[in-house]
C-alpha cells in the first residue's frame, strides 16, 4: 500500500453520471446521506431524463446526480463539478459542459466500447484521444472489477453482479473523499435484505471501489471536507417533496384536523402523493382521483367536510384545478394547494424546473379571484412553507397556492429536524352555534374578515353555500349589484389584510448602503445569496432580499425597494415577479430571467450583479 | 338518532318541513323539478337522517338549485363538478349522508367522466340526475341525452349526435345500484328514493323530468294517462316482467339471450323473464336498459341493478384503521426522525 | 279626438319592464328595430334574470330592456330612463331606482293586484298612494284593453289574448315617440304567419296601444325624437353576439378557409353557437363539444386540420381551455378563443357583465405562453374584432382571445352594413414544399416569427408536433436548456413584434392640452366618451383614449400615457388594465374600478373625471 | 391512390418503411409498446392509404409518444385529450385516416369522458388504448384498469379502486366498434387493427401492453407459452366460441342470459355460443366482456362488436351540403342585410 496523502479541502462538487438503468440516482442518493452523517453542509440537483429506460449508452438517456458539499454552509448544488463519474460514454459527453477546468473524470473504462462511443456520436474514444487533456482523467474497468468482486458470491446472476458496478463507483468516490463506510454497508444491508446474493454482491462492489482507491497507485491524494459546523441538533437529509408531505402531516396536527389529500400524478409532484399515502396511521387519507378538476374537488369536498384539505399537481394540472380554486374562493374554504413547478408552457420540460407559474397562480382564474400565494426557498424550507399555508388558509378560509418546483422537490439538503413541539398551533374554532338572531349566517366576519365555518354534521348550523354571488353576512344567493362590488372588495380585502399577519421582509445588507437590491422568491434563493456573498467577496456592495409571501407582500415590501437605487430580479422564467414588483411599487425593477430548465448558477447571477453595482 | 346513511333513528319523528329550507323555490312554474323536491323533502324525514347529517351537493343547472332548498347542508358548485367535491366529501366524512343533484348535462356532458369514476369507485352517494334531455338553464341547447334529429338552439338543423343511454352506460362504469323514476310518479320515484338512500356506495338514479320551457312533453307517453301503462315496464324483484293494462305484454330472453317484448298470452308464464336487481353480473340489467332507445316507447322504470361491493370511503377508513392498528398512531417526532440521522454537536 | 302637440326631443331613454314571461326582451327589441329603421342612433341594454322563468309578480322575476335613442350619435344606453313602461308592481319597484327624477310613469293597472303588491313587497298600491308623486304616472289597463282589442279574434284562447299585452304597451308607446308601426305590424305578421289568430290578437292589441294613445285625453303631447344624421348608407341593428358570429364567417371568407367552431354552451356566449349553427350553408362546421375541454381541443384539431378554427365561451369555461391555450402557444396553430366575459368568481352573477377576465386572458397558463389579446369595443364592433383576431392568429400562428363581455353581447346598435369587398384579404399560404434541404421543418420563421404550416393531406410535408418543447427550426422534441430558453423568447418576441402590424393608440384630445388621460378598454368605451364629451361640455379639458390590443399594446402606448400628468383607468372588475399599464409603462395609472354586473353609467365616470381635472 | 379511411389505392406499393419516421424510439427496452408500433407500421401499407393522409394524434404518456415514430402528421398533445383534438380534426376533415394512440391513463382517467363521448358520436377515428394497467410515464402509480388490492407508488397499501372493464365502459357508452388484442400477438393484432381501419365510425382497440419496468407480467397468463392456449378466447364472428389447447373448453350462454365457460364435451355442439359482431343490440357483446374480471384467467380476444351507424363527421357534411343545395352558398352580403335595414342618404 502507497502511503497517500490526506488533503483537506473546503469545499466539493461531485457529479454522478451514467445511464438511466445504471442507478446514477441511488449512488448520489446514498452518497449524499454519507455526506450528511458526516457533517458536512450540502445540496444536491438530480437531473433525469424524461424518458423512464431510454436506450442503454443513448444521451438523451443519460441521468445526472450532482452533489455539492462543504466545510461552511452551502446554498446550491454547484456551478460546475470538480469530480465527474462517468459511467458510460454518453454520461462524458453531455456532463463535460459541467465540469470546472482541470476537473477530475473517473469513467468506467470498460462502458467505453465501440458501440457506446458510437451511440454517444464519438468518432474516437476521448479516453484515448487526447480531447481530455484539460482534464485528470483515471480510466477504471469499473465493471470487470465489480463482477471480479461478486464472483464468490453464490446465486447471484451476472447481470445482477454486473448492476453493482454503481456500488463500485460509490465505493471509491467514498474512500477518495473520506467519507464514513458504515452508512451505506448498513443501508445496503437493509435495502437487500430479502435477497441475499444481491446484497452481498452489492456490499462486495461497494468495498472493492473503496479498497480499490486504497490499494491502487492511482491517486495521489485523498480529500478530506471537515464537517461544517451547523447548528446543534439532529439533522437529516430532506427533499422538498418529503418536506411538503411531512409539512402538511404536520399542520394537519397542529390543526387538530385529519388530513385529506387529494391528487392526480404528475411529474415532479407525485412524490408528495406516494409520501402521503403511506402515511395511513397518521390518518392522511390519500385519493388519487381521474385528474386534476377531480382531485380539486375532492380537496373542496374535503375542506366542506372540515378537514384540513389540500392538492398537489405541476403546471398542466394548475391550469385545470383553477375552475375549483375560483370556486373555494367565493366559498371561503380552507384549502392548500401545491403547485411544483416544471419547465413549461405546455408539457414542455417536464422533468425540468423553472419558475413559470407565479402568473396563473396569482391570476389564473377568471373574474376577481385573488388567493394567498407563498413560495418555500429550499428543500427544507418546504416544511415550514406547507405548515404555513395551512395556517393561513385556515384562519382566512381561503384557498392558499404554495409554489415549489421541480429543484426544490427532488433536490436534498440537511435539515436540523424541527421538535414538534415547536410548531405553531394553528387551529380553528368551527361554529357551534347560531351567530345571527337564533339563524346562522355563514357569511358574517371575524376581525380577519374571515367567515365563521359551519362543518356538516354540526346540529342546527345547517346552510348552503356556492359560486353564485353571496349576499354579505346572510350568504343566500344575492344578485344585488352594491352587494357584488361589495363582496369582491371584500374577498380582496381579506387575502390584502393577511399582510398584517405575516413577518416583514428582511432585507441582507452587510453594508448598509449597498446601491443595488437583488429580490428574488422561491427556489432561486440560494443561488441569489451565493452570488451575493460572491460579489461582496469580490468587495463590491450589493443588498438581497427574499420574497416568500408573493400576495400579498410583506408589508415593508415597498419602502425596502424604494430604498435602492437599482432593483435586479432574477427569476427562473421569463420575467414574472418583476412584472407584479413594478405594477404595484412603480420601482423600474429590471428582470435577469432566465429559463433553460436547470436552476440558476450562482454564477450567473454574480455576473449580472457585477454588471450593475 | 344514529349516524350516516340509512340508519334508522329514535329522536322525536322528522317532518317534511324539517327539509325544507327558507329559500323561495325558483323553478319555472309547472316545471318537473317541484315534484323531485317534494318527494325528496318527504323521503328525507323516514330515513331517520337527522338533516344535519344531510349534505346536498349539486353541479350548475336548472337541477342544481336543488340544495337551496333543502334545509340541510348544501353545496351548489360547478358545472359537471359535483360528483368530485361529493366525492371528497363522502370519502372524508362517511358518517354522513351525501347526495348529489345534477341534470342530463351537468352529469353527462361535462361531468360525464366523474360520473363514472364515482360508479367504479362506488363511493357512498345517492346521486339524482335529473334528466330533461335538454340544456335548461342555458335555454334549450342539445344534450347528450337528446335525441337523433332533436332541432334544438344550437342544432337548428336537427342533431347529429346519438344520445347516452344513460342506465347502460352507468351499468358499464361499473355502477352497483343503476335505476330510472318519473318525477311525476310520486309513489314509485319515493319507494326508488328510498332504497337508493339505504344502498351504501353510490346508487345512481335517473329521473325523467319535463322542461316545460324548452322541451315540452318530452316523457308525456310514460305519463300521460293515454299512454303510461302501455308504455312504462315496472321493474319489480322477484317478479316477471309484465305491463300493459291488463299486464297482456310481457318481456322474454330469447335463445341468444336478447330480449324482446311479447304479449304475454303467446308465451308460457314459466318463459317470462324474472327481473333479478341482485344478480351479480351485470349484462341483464345491461339488456333492460337497452330494451327501450328513448322514453317514446315502452321503457322500463325501477330498480335495474342493486348490488353490493366495497365502497371507497369504507375501504379508505379501513385501511388507516389497519395502519393505526399496526403501527401505532401516526407519531410525527419519529416520522421526521425515520431513515438516515446524524447529530450536530 | 283632441288636438295633440307634437314635441321635439334630442334623446330618450325608454325602459320596459315587466315579468320574465311579459316578453319585455321582444317588446324592447321591436322598439328598437322601428327606432333603427326611423333613423335614430340607438344603444340597448337587455337586463334579465338569472332565472329561466321566475314564479310571476316575484322581483328577481323582473326582465327588463332599456333603450336609449336620439337624433346625434348614442354611445351608451342611458343613465337614467325618461320613460318606465312597468307591466307589474315587481317592474316598477326594481325599476324606479333607474328612472330620471320626474320621469314618465306608464303601469299597466291592472297587474298592481293585491296578490302582485305583495309579491313585490308593497304594502300599498303606489299608484295609489302618492309615493310616485315626483314622477309623471300614466295607469293604464292594459290587460283589460287588451283582451277587448282581441275579443273578436276567432280561436284565440284568453290566455294568448292576454299575452298580447306586450305588443299593447309597444303600440302605445310607439305612438307616444313617432315610432313608424309598418316595421312592426310587418314583423307580427311574418312571426305569427304560422297562427292566424295569434298574430291578429297581437296585431289587434299593437294596433290599440297606438290608438289608445291617440285617442285617449290621457296624453299631453306626443314626441318627435329626429333621425340622427348617420353616415349614408344602410343600416342594421347588431347585437355583439351575432356580430362576432357573422365576423368569424366573414372571416371565413376573406381567409379563403372554412370556418370550424367548437363550443360548449355558456351564457352569455351561447348566441354565438346558436348564430354560427344555422349558417350551414356557409360550410361553416359548429360542434357543441362535451365541455369546454373539448371544444378547445377539437377546435386545435379543426386549425391543425388548416381550418379557420374558433371558440367561444365565458369566464369558468375560459378556465377550463387555457391548458389546450397553452398548448395552440406551443404548437403555433391559429386559434381565435372568445371569451365573452361575464360577473364572476366562479359562477358569479351569470347573467351580468364585467371585464373580469383580461388577467386570466393573459396569464391564464401556467408556464410562459404569451397570446394575443384584443377587446371590440361596441356591439358592432365584435365584427371587425373577428376578423383582426382571425389575421392575428392565421398570420402569426398563435391563439388570440378575444374579450367581448354580456353587454356587447346582448346589447345591440345600429351598424352601418359593410360591403363585403371592403374586408381585408387575410388568407395566408400553407406550405406544399420541403423548406430544408428536401425536408420540412415546421419551426423555421418567416420575417413576423411565423411558422409554416402544412396541412395534413400535404403530400410529403408530414411532420409532428406536441406540447414537449421544439427544436428551433427543425421542429422535433427538443431537450436543449439553451434552445428551452431561446423558444421561450421567441414565442415571446412574437407575440410582441405584433405591434409593428396593428395601428397606433388614437387619442381624442380636442384641447391639445388635457392634464387628464382617461384610457379603457372594450365595452366601456360608450360610456367613457359620453363621460368624457360631458366633461368638455362642462368647459373642462380631458383626453381620452381606448385599447382594442390588450397584447401587445400599441408602439405608441407608453408615449401616449406619459403625455399626461394623470391618468385616470375605469374598468369594469377589480382594477387590471391599470396593472398592466403600471407594470409595463411605469406610469402612476389610478385605477376607477367598479364590478357591479352592470355597464358603467357615464354619470360615474363623469363624476370622477370630474375628481381629478 | 384514393382519399380517406380504408380505401384502397392504386399507386406504387407502399412499405413498413413508408410510415416509420427518423425518430429514434424511446420506449424502454423490453417495452411492450414497440410491437405495437411495428404491427400498426405494417398494417398501414396494406390498407391504402398514403402516409400525408394519415394523422396520429396522441395524449401524454409512454405511449403517446408513438406519434413522433410514425412518418405519417402526428400530434403529441395535451393528457387526456387526444380524442378531442382528433374529433375536431377528423370532423374537420372527412378525408383523413385520424388515429388516437392513448394509455389506459390518458384515456380511462383523465380523458375518460371524452372517450365516452367520442364514441356515442362515432366520430371517425381509430382509438388505440395501450392497457398496461399503470401509469407507466409517471412512474409506477394505479391506473383505472389496476386491478383491486394493487401495491403501486400511489397505493402502498394496496388499492381499492375498482377497475374499469374497457370493453364493457366503451359498450356502455355505445361504441360500435370494439375489440381487445394483444401487442405480443402480432398476426392477431394486425387482424384486428385491419378491420377497426375498415370500419367507419369510432373503432376503439384496447391493446394489452406489458410494462416491463412498472408492471411487468401482468399479462402473462394471456401471453406466457405455458399459459396462453388456456386463456385466450379468441372470438370470431360467426364461430362457436370454443378455447383451451384443444378447444377442450366452450362459452355458453344460460337460460337466464348469463355466460358460462364450460367443457365444451359437456354440451351439445348447437348449445355452444355462436359469436356475432354485428348483432344490432350490445347486450351480448357486453356479456362477453363481463366473461373476465383481468387477463388472469379465461379471457376474450378480438372483435366484441362492429356494427355500422351513422357517423358524426359524415352527418355533419351533410348537412352542409343539404344546406348549400337548398339555400345556395353562403353569401356574406346577403347575411348581413337579412332581417331589418334600413337605409341613411
Ligand atoms: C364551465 C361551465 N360551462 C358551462 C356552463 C353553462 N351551463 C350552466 S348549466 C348548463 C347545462 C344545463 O343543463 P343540465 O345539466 O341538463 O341541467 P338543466 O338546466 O337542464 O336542469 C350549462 C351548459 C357553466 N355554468 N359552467
Ligand atoms: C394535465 C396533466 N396531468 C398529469 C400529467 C402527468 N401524466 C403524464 S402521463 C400520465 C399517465 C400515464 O399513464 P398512461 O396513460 O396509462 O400511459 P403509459 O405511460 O402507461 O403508457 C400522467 C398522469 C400530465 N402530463 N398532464
Ligand atoms: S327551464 Fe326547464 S328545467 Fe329549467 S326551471 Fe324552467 S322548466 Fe325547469
Ligand atoms: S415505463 Fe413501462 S410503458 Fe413506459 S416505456 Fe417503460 S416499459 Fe414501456
Ligand atoms: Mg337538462
Ligand atoms: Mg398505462
Amino acid at each position: 500500500m502507497t502511503q497517500k496523502t490526506v488533503q483537506e479541502v473546503h469545499r466539493v462538487v461531485i457529479r454522478f453520471a451514467g445511464d438511466s438503468g445504471d442507478g446514477m440516482q441511488l449512488t448520489g442518493d446514498r452518497f449524499s446521506t454519507a455526506t450528511a452523517v458526516f457533517g458536512n453542509d450540502l445540496s444536491t440537483l438530480p437531473d433525469f431524463p424524461a424518458e423512464i429506460r431510454a436506450p442503454a449508452g443513448s444521451l438523451f438517456g443519460v441521468s445526472g446526480f450532482q452533489i455539492h458539499f462543504s466545510d461552511e454552509d452551502i446554498l446550491t448544488p454547484g456551478d460546475r463539478a470538480n469530480v465527474l463519474v462517468a459511467m458510460n460514454p454518453a454520461a462524458l459527453k453531455t456532463s463535460l459542459v459541467d465540469l470546472a477546468p482541470a476537473g477530475v473524470i473517473i469513467a468506467n473504462s470498460d462502458a467505453f466500447t465501440e458501440k457506446n462511443l458510437e451511440r454517444a456520436g464519438y468518432s474516437s474514444n476521448p479516453l484515448k484521444d487526447d480531447s481530455l487533456s484539460g482534464y485528470q482523467v483515471y480510466e477504471i474497468p469499473m465493471t470487470a472489477m465489480t463482477l471480479e468482486a461478486a464472483a464468490s458470491v453464490e446465486g447471484l446472476t451476472k447481470k445482477e453482479a454486473e448492476r453493482g458496478k454503481n456500488m463500485f463507483a460509490l465505493g471509491l468516490v467514498s474512500w477518495m473523499y473520506s467519507r464514513p463506510t458504515d452508512v451505506t454497508e448498513r443501508w445496503i444491508q437493509k435495502k437487500f435484505g430479502g435477497k441475499p446474493a444481491v446484497m452481498a454482491g452489492n456490499l462486495a462492489a461497494f468495498r472493492a471501489g473503496h479498497a480499490f482507491g486504497e490499494t491502487a497507485g492511482l491517486f495521489a491524494a485523498q480529500y478530506v471536507v471537515k464537517p461544517a459546523s451547523n447548528a446543534p441538533g439532529r439533522y437529516r437529509n430532506v427533499t422538498g417533496n418529503a418536506a411538503t408531505a411531512w409539512g402538511l402531516v404536520a399542520a394537519s396536527g397542529q390543526a387538530g384536523l385529519p388530513l385529506f389529500f387529494a391528487s392526480y400524478p404528475i411529474t415532479p409532484a407525485s412524490d408528495i402523493l406516494h409520501e402521503l399515502s403511506r402515511l395511513k396511521n397518521f390518518g392522511v387519507r390519500t385519493f388519487q382521483a381521474e385528474d386534476e378538476i377531480a382531485a380539486a374537488g375532492a380537496a373542496v369536498g374535503g375542506a366542506f367536510g372540515g378537514h384540513l384539505s389540500a392538492t398537489a399537481t405541476s403546471g398542466p394540472g394548475m391550469d385545470l384545478k383553477e375552475e375549483a380554486l375560483g370556486l373555494a374562493a367565493i366559498l371561503e374554504l380552507p384549502l392548500v394547494v401545491v403547485d411544483v413547478q416544471r419547465a413549461g408552457p405546455s408539457t414542455g420540460l417536464p422533468t425540468k424546473t423553472e419558475q413559470g407559474d407565479l402568473m396563473i397562480a396569482m391570476y389564473g382564474r377568471h373574474g376577481e379571484a385573488p388567493v394567498p400565494v407563498i413560495a418555500p426557498r429550499s428543500p427544507a424550507d418546504c416544511f415550514g412553507a406547507a405548515i404555513e399555508a395551512s395556517r393561513i388558509a385556515l384562519k382566512y378560509r381561503t384557498p392558499v397556492i404554495v409554489l415549489s418546483d421541480g429543484f426544490l422537490a427532488n433536490s436534498a439538503e440537511p435539515w436540523l429536524i424541527p421538535d414538534p413541539a415547536s410548531l405553531p398551533d394553528i387551529s380553528i374554532a368551527f361554529a357551534t352555534e347560531p351567530n345571527h338572531d337564533g339563524e346562522f349566517w355563514p357569511y358574517l366576519r371575524d376581525e380577519n374578515l374571515a367567515r365563521p365555518l359551519a362543518v356538516p354534521g354540526t346540529r342546527g348550523l345547517q346552510h348552503r353555500i356556492g359560486g353564485l354571488e353571496r349576499a354579505d353576512g346572510r350568504g343566500n344567493v344575492s344578485h344585488d349589484p352594491a352587494n357584488h362590488e361589495r363582496m369582491i372588495r371584500m374577498r380582496a380585502a381579506k387575502v390584502a389584510k393577511i399582510a398584517d399577519d405575516i413577518p416583514p421582509l428582511e432585507v441582507d445588507d452587510p453594508s448598509q448602503s449597498a446601491e443595488i437590491l437583488v429580490i428574488g422568491w422561491g427556489s432561486s434563493w440560494g443561488a441569489i445569496r451565493e452570488a451575493c456573498r460572491r460579489v461582496r467577496d469580490a468587495g463590491k456592495k450589493v443588498a438581497r432580499a427574499h420574497l416568500f409571501y408573493l400576495n400579498p407582500f410583506p408589508r415593508n415590501t415597498g419602502e425596502v425597494l424604494r430604498r435602492y437605487q437599482r432593483v435586479l430580479v432574477p427569476e427562473m422564467n421569463n420575467g414574472q415577479l418583476v412584472k407584479l414588483i413594478r405594477a404595484e411599487f412603480l420601482v423600474d425593477a429590471k428582470s435577469f430571467a432566465k429559463a433553460q430548465g436547470l436552476p440558476f448558477r450562482a454564477g450567473d447571477i454574480e455576473t449580472e450583479i457585477l454588471k450593475r453595482v | 338518532m344514529v349516524e350516516g346513511n340509512g340508519a334508522v333513528g329514535t329522536q322525536a319523528a322528522l317532518t317534511k318541513k324539517d327539509f325544507e329550507s327558507d329559500q323561495e323555490v325558483r323553478w319555472c312554474p309547472g316545471c318537473g323539478d317541484y315534484a323531485i323536491l317534494s318527494a325528496v323533502q318527504s323521503v328525507m324525514p323516514t330515513l331517520g337522517i337527522e338533516p344535519h347529517k344531510v349534505v346536498v351537493v349539486s353541479g350548475i343547472g336548472c337541477s342544481s338549485r336543488f340544495p337551496y332548498y333543502m334545509n340541510t347542508y348544501g353545496m351548489h358548485s360547478i358545472h359537471g363538478r359535483a360528483a368530485t367535491i361529493a366525492t371528497g366529501l363522502a370519502t372524508a366524512r362517511p358518517d354522513l349522508s351525501v347526495w348529489v343533484v345534477t341534470g342530463d348535462g351537468d352529469a353527462l356532458a361535462i361531468g360525464g367522466n366523474h360520473l363514472i369514476h364515482t360508479l367504479r369507485r362506488n363511493v357512498n352517494l345517492t346521486i339524482l340526475m335529473f334528466n330533461n334531455q335538454i340544456y335548461g338553464l342555458t335555454k334549450g341547447q342539445l344534450s347528450p341525452t337528446s335525441e337523433r334529429g332533436k332541432v334544438t338552439k344550437s342544432t337548428p338543423f336537427g342533431s347529429v349526435d346519438q344520445p347516452f343511454n344513460p342506465i347502460a352506460l352507468a351499468l358499464g362504469a361499473e355502477g352497483t345500484f343503476v335505476a330510472r323514476a318519473l318525477a311525476v310518479d310520486r309513489p314509485h320515484l319515493t319507494g326508488v328514493l328510498s332504497r337508493a338512500a339505504a344502498h351504501r356506495g353510490t346508487s345512481f338514479i335517473e329521473v325523467y323530468q319535463n322542461c316545460n320551457i324548452f322541451n315540452d312533453g318530452a316523457f308525456d307517453m310514460l305519463t300521460d294517462k293515454a299512454h303510461k301503462v302501455q308504455n312504462q315496464i315496472r321493474l319489480e324483484h322477484g317478479k316477471p316482467i309484465r305491463f300493459g293494462e291488463r299486464d297482456e305484454r310481457a318481456v322474454v330472453q330469447l335463445r341468444d339471450g336478447s330480449l324482446k317484448i311479447v304479449e304475454a298470452g303467446s308465451v308460457a308464464e314459466g318463459e317470462i323473464l324474472v327481473h333479478d336487481e341482485h344478480r351479480g353480473e351485470p349484462s341483464l340489467a345491461f339488456a333492460l336498459a337497452h330494451l327501450s332507445t328513448g322514453p317514446t316507447m315502452p321503457t322500463p322504470i325501477g330498480i335495474f341493478r342493486d348490488v353490493e361491493r366495497p365502497v371507497y370511503g369504507d375501504d379508505v377508513e379501513r385501511q388507516l384503521v389497519a395502519a393505526q392498528a399496526k403501527l401505532g398512531a401516526g407519531d410525527l417526532g419519529k416520522l421526521l426522525m425515520s431513515g438516515d440521522t446524524w447529530e450536530v454537536k
